[in-house]
């Protein structure tokens, strides 16, 4: 199943929020989405996910996702999102509840995706008891366990301190090796885009809209740190938006 | 520069929204249809005899008795009376409450003696206490505004201190390693820390101090809005009882508004 | 200069002759001050006479006044008002669907349900004395307490209690709306009845005779003025009417005369010449509370009552 | 492996202190040392008559009237009574408070025409009702019940919705983007999230139904501690009015801490 | 003037937190501290600042702070501690109220400060308003302004957007070459460490030990992205750490 995004424009109010945005995300294909703070990655996320109307434009879906799939679009939240008074076998139930399916099913799927994420000695957790990473790693197995057409990720490491995050980021690449899961990654961190992009979507400030758009060709197993051709393409998308950048961190908030 | 995969295919079904709800909005219109329909209804209802005069008299006779105690300037009296009452009691027992909260926010041996006894007296009925009251304040303004005072002290105490509780100790620790005076982390820090909580404290005891009205203005009292209901009570002027009633209703919500107009003033960084 | 003292008062007729004494400078010729302060009911008042707030009052005696005569703060030294027979006086009054049922005479209160304000006060007095004088005991009649007048007439207009006894301007004016009737006098069951009386400080009574007796000689004369206007009706119709309208400007003031004026004459009973006090009847008040476990049964009449100041009967 | 230059300095001084304090702990032993010497002294004064017995009554003698009362057996049919009312009145005024709460929390309908009409109603003092009670509710249980519901379903109220307010919204959007149904959002994440709040609503509510209890005990009530208080305080039996107090008191600290266990056990995932 | 650590141990009841400190920080150095979550870093910077006194062990200061200087150990923190009832100019100015000098003086120092951060424009803003970026800017102004012999610093950018991140480092930098300040630096980012520190301590995991102290000596204005040398040392510290951050990560928290 293939995304297609056809001249969104949004705004709340009176702030132009999004402006014109054509995109594609193709299946098997991690799509990332950088920008300077408040150009709208978050929305535009939103919408993808059907969680919010774009004021103008649509968003959509092209094939069908497959059978076996609970959830074609799932989230995965840059502060986790999981139900603290839940353990983390819970937090998975909770989104297998309302599909028709029995117990020992349910069980089954749950089992299957702590296993897969390494979660297994946690079950009984509450969130409280988990570190950051932990947390995340709980809100990969909820989304594995819908069996999504696409993830829909929203700057899913930056909660986290840098060596988790370094962690988790292994933890993914690992994953999409194996699933070849199709993707929207929302980040701010040049790095991670570089390191997990197929496609690199560089937003502009407010109103946000497509400065450019990088395809990186590279297998993902292939990209380690030291990679010279990967160091000049993220220091290109840092030249690219660094004034950017800076003119939005010195923006007054002001509601 | 947008992508040019996006413009070839035509076929596909937009994603289904899932978003919204959950955020339920007043309506501004809603509220006075809400009222005007029901005080209607009532009126109809008293008129037409299906809500006895017994149960519940009409509001245009409550009306009546309101403009009656207009006219004889009565009203002004009561309200004199009660607001004085109310203000003198709601503001030493506020004032006072914020000093014995701040006590206890800050200093063991404050919090392991008051703590306790504060919330071994804060379940208290003040009613059950007012024989007691006219024996140690007197029957004049006294007791009156002890009562309310007392009302409204422990609720102060206790949002004081639980304010203190809440502050930032990554703040009070910011003070310290700056090497701040324990002055003036206290007045800088951790007091307007607490303000916000103090404020929604005051907005408990406002209404406290309202309810303790008519309990407080049950010890002699000629004027108030209290002694005015209790009056219309033991005479079951059920008309005059409903007009006090409103008044004190109506008195509640001007304090609430002053109180959030306040908590706007003062908390205006949030 | 002149002695300034506070007077507690209830805006009931029952008061009128301290106002009367007030209105006519009675206090004034006695050298007193007469600085009034009114209350909702007259628990308080005792109360605030045993804490120094006021000076005189004039109550009925309840358990409540006992208890604070036995701590030694207060005491009664005279007498006000009386049933008496032949004037009206307090009433026994039923509800509409009681009456209906059959209480037509206080004879058949038993297992009926009576309202009073609070175990201890004169309501519940009257109740037992009906049923003693009936042959039934008082536990055969179920007792009510509502706390206010109000509650309870408000229970009884709604059928909830089936009956009440309670002094003629608030029952006359009941029995008009035709949901209440009557069905006896207090005064056919307890036919001295000293209902109110007078009653001030022990200290005053005891360290400030003179200024006691000036004050009882002051509202004597106001009493006196009040029974002629308006219980024995010497003064013709237009001194009736100028009582009236001086009482008007202490009860029911908020109404108009011309609906004030009849509940204040409804409410017009004896008050004692002279603040005579019948020690009997009081003895016998006395006696039914400590019976009633309400008080201490150590108390004894002296520690309740002065009677230095007022010829007693 | 340490770091070689750090031990050839000798001279130096120590870097000053300057954290600590501001977190007051509650010494265990000095509540009960601060209650027995208030008493204490307060037995000596009434002794020594430096308390006149007419302004308190001694704390012995307090003790004696509850004594009196436990020997009698009257204790237990005033507790049984008081206890019956103050469940019914508050159970019920609790569900009802979370169930119009939550139509508020979630529904603007009911948002813009109720929570007003709460606002309205909830700063009207119960004793000033008390009369119509009479007359609505009838002077059996009916009426006290219903002075206890009516205290508590409007904090109830306020509660249960400011909780839904506050339900993070980020949750409720994981629930939208899995597709779960909106009852399931209710059940499973709204609710339990504005649990905390609605248990510390009734918290407040609880304190709240005893000191109603007083109240609602002056309708036609035989039994029950605010009967007692209230017998006590027409009768001036100080001694008595003081034990019945005590137990409100006692009576609340016990709601109190029940509560409290709830809360651990409920929120243990906190 | 320098501080030196001496067999600094530290308990919590019963968890044992540091074991055997032993370091030195000289004037203007940058010493950067990492260890995987929960090893004591935070604790081991309280002690450096005297907020909090270890079980076994003392803190030494070495020489006397320059006379100009009005509060020798100040902090940076990770959440900035700005006061949020007042404005950039509020904060700054509570730092230097409890020291006697008049008005004009104070006023002098804020505006230098405020310059300095190039916060200007915004002195009458208030936290609320202000991006994390710039919420950092004003912490580090209100701590020139107290004009510190040592800088300490928790974490100072781990709350910030990695582009912001990337900018405020920039702005560190530039202020060493500067001010040549002092300062103990503590970080989970590695890129952070070999970017900044002149000395870096690498820390165990619970409880904190000194597992090695890696000294970089290339100049700091030399240090840019493309570096290989840096790239090797963050590798080695990776791979020093890689385990230690897994396990920690893994911990369940217990209170
Ligand atoms: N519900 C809303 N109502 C009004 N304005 C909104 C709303 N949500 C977001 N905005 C505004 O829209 C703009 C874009 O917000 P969005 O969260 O999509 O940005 P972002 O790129 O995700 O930013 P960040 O990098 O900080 O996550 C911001 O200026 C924000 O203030
Ligand atoms: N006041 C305290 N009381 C009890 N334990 C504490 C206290 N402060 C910290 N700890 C514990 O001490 C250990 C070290 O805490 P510290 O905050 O110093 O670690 P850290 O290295 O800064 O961690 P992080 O990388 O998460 O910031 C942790 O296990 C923590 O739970
Ligand atoms: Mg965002
Ligand atoms: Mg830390």
């Amino acid at each position: 199943m293939d995304l297609n995004l056809r001249h969104i424009s949004h705004r709340y109010d009176d702030v132009e929020v999004l402006r014109d945005i054509n995109l594609d995300i193709r299946r098997g294909q991690i799509v990332c989405i950088i920008g300077p703070s408040g150009c709208g990655k978050s929305t535009l996320l939103r919408m993808i996910g059907g969680l919010e109307r774009p004021t103008a434009g649509e968003v959509l879906q092209l094939g069908v996702p497959p059978a076996d799939c609970l959830n074609p679009l799932t989230y995965i939240f840059q502060d986790f999102a999981l139900l603290p008074w839940r353990t983390v076998e819970g937090n998975v139930s909770l989104v297998l509840e309302d599909h028709p399916m029995d117990a020992a099913a349910r069980q089954e799927i749950i089992q299957d995706v702590l296993a897969r994420t390494k979660l297994s000695d946690f079950r009984k957790a509450y969130p409280r008891q988990l570190s950051g990473g932990m947390k995340q790693r709980v809100a990969i197995a909820r989304a594995l366990a819908v069996r999504p057409a696409v993830l829909l990720m929203d700057e899913p490491l930056s909660a986290l301190d840098s060596q988790t995050r370094e962690l988790l980021m292994d933890d993914l690449v690992d994953l999409w090796e194996k699933e070849n899961y199709t993707a929207a990654y929302v980040t701010h961190n040049l790095a991670e885009a570089v390191r997990l992009g197929h496609k690199i979507v560089v937003l502009s400030r407010r109103p946000g809209e497509i400065r450019d758009i990088v395809e990186i060709d590279m297998p993902l197993s292939a990209r380690t740190t030291e990679n010279t051709e990967l160091e000049a393409i993220q220091k290109r998308l840092w030249q690219l938006m660094r004034d950017e950048a800076r003119a939005a961190d010195m923006e007054l908030v002001d509601e | 520069m947008s992508d040019k995969t996006a413009e070839k295919n035509h076929e596909g079904k937009p994603v289904p929204f899932r978003g919204g709800g959950f955020l339920p909005r007043p309506k501004k219109i809603v509220a006075p249809v809400v009222f005007i329909a029901l005080i209607a209804f009532w009126e109809f209802g008293s008129r037409s005899g299906f809500i006895s005069p017994l149960v519940l008299p009409a509001p245009s006779e409550a009306f009546d008795a309101f403009l009656n105690l207009v006219n004889t300037g009565l009203l002004w009296q009561h309200l004199a009376a009660s607001l004085q009452r109310l203000l003198i009691g709601w503001f030493s027992g506020t004032l006072l409450g914020i000093i014995v909260g701040t006590l206890i926010g800050l200093f063991s041996l404050a919090r392991s003696g008051l703590s306790p006894l504060v919330s071994a007296i804060f379940p208290i009925p003040k009613i059950a206490l007012l024989p007691l009251f006219i024996i140690w304040f007197g029957i004049g303004e006294g007791s009156k505004v002890a009562t309310i005072l007392f009302g409204t002290f422990f609720p102060t105490v206790i949002a004081t201190y639980g304010g203190i509780d809440n502050v930032d100790r990554g703040l009070i620790r910011m003070g310290q390693s700056f090497g701040l005076t324990r002055m003036s982390i206290i007045r800088k820090i951790i007091l307007p820390g607490a303000l916000p909580a103090i404020l929604s404290g005051a907005r408990i005891s406002a209404a406290i101090a309202i309810i303790l009205l008519v309990a407080a203005e049950m010890i002699a009292a000629e004027y108030g809005i209290g002694a005015y209901i209790l009056l219309a009570g033991s005479l079951m002027a059920t008309d005059q009882l409903i007009t006090g009633v409103a008044l004190l209703s109506i008195l509640g919500l001007i304090f609430a508004w002053i109180i959030g107009r306040a908590e706007k003033y003062f908390l205006k960084w949030r | 200069a002149a002695d300034k003292i506070t007077v507690g008062a209830l805006r009931f007729t029952s008061h009128a002759p301290s106002f009367v004494a007030f209105e006519k400078g009675y206090f004034t010729d006695e050298g007193l001050e007469v600085e009034f302060k009114f209350f909702q009911a007259a628990q308080p008042m005792a109360v605030a006479i045993a804490s120094g707030d006021v000076d005189f009052g004039i109550t009925a005696i309840s358990g409540g006044l006992i208890n604070l005569a036995e701590k030694g703060a207060i005491k009664v030294i005279g007498g006000a008002l009386q049933e008496e027979p032949g004037i009206d006086g307090q009433i026994i009054l039923v509800s509409k669907a009681a009456y209906d049922e059959g209480v037509t005479s206080p004879a058949k209160l038993k297992s009926r349900s009576f309202g009073i304000t609070q175990a201890g006060s004169s309501f519940h007095y009257m109740a037992s004395k009906i049923a003693e004088k009936e042959g039934f005991a008082t536990a055969d009649i179920k007792l009510v307490p509502l706390q206010k007048v109000g509650a309870i007439i408000g229970a009884l207009k709604s059928g909830q209690v089936d009956s009440w006894s309670i002094v003629p301007h608030i029952a006359k004016a009941l029995l008009k709306g035709g949901e209440i009737m009557q069905i006896g006098m207090v005064a056919d069951y307890i036919p001295d009845y000293q209902v109110t009386t007078v009653f001030t400080s022990t200290e005053i009574a005891e360290t400030k005779p003179d200024l006691v007796k000036r004050f009882l000689k002051a509202f004597s004369k106001g009493a006196d003025d009040f029974n002629a206007a308006l219980v024995d009706n010497t003064e013709g119709e237009a001194g009736a009417a100028a009582m009236v309208e001086l009482i008007h400007k202490y009860v029911y003031a908020d109404q108009p005369i011309e609906k004030a004026g009849p509940s204040i004459k409804n409410g017009a009973m004896r008050i004692n010449k002279d603040a005579a006090l019948n020690l009997t009847n009081v003895k016998d008040q006395l006696d039914w509370f400590k019976a009633e476990g309400l008080v201490s049964n150590d108390i004894a009449i002296e520690t309740l009552v002065n009677t230095d100041y007022v010829e007693i009967f």
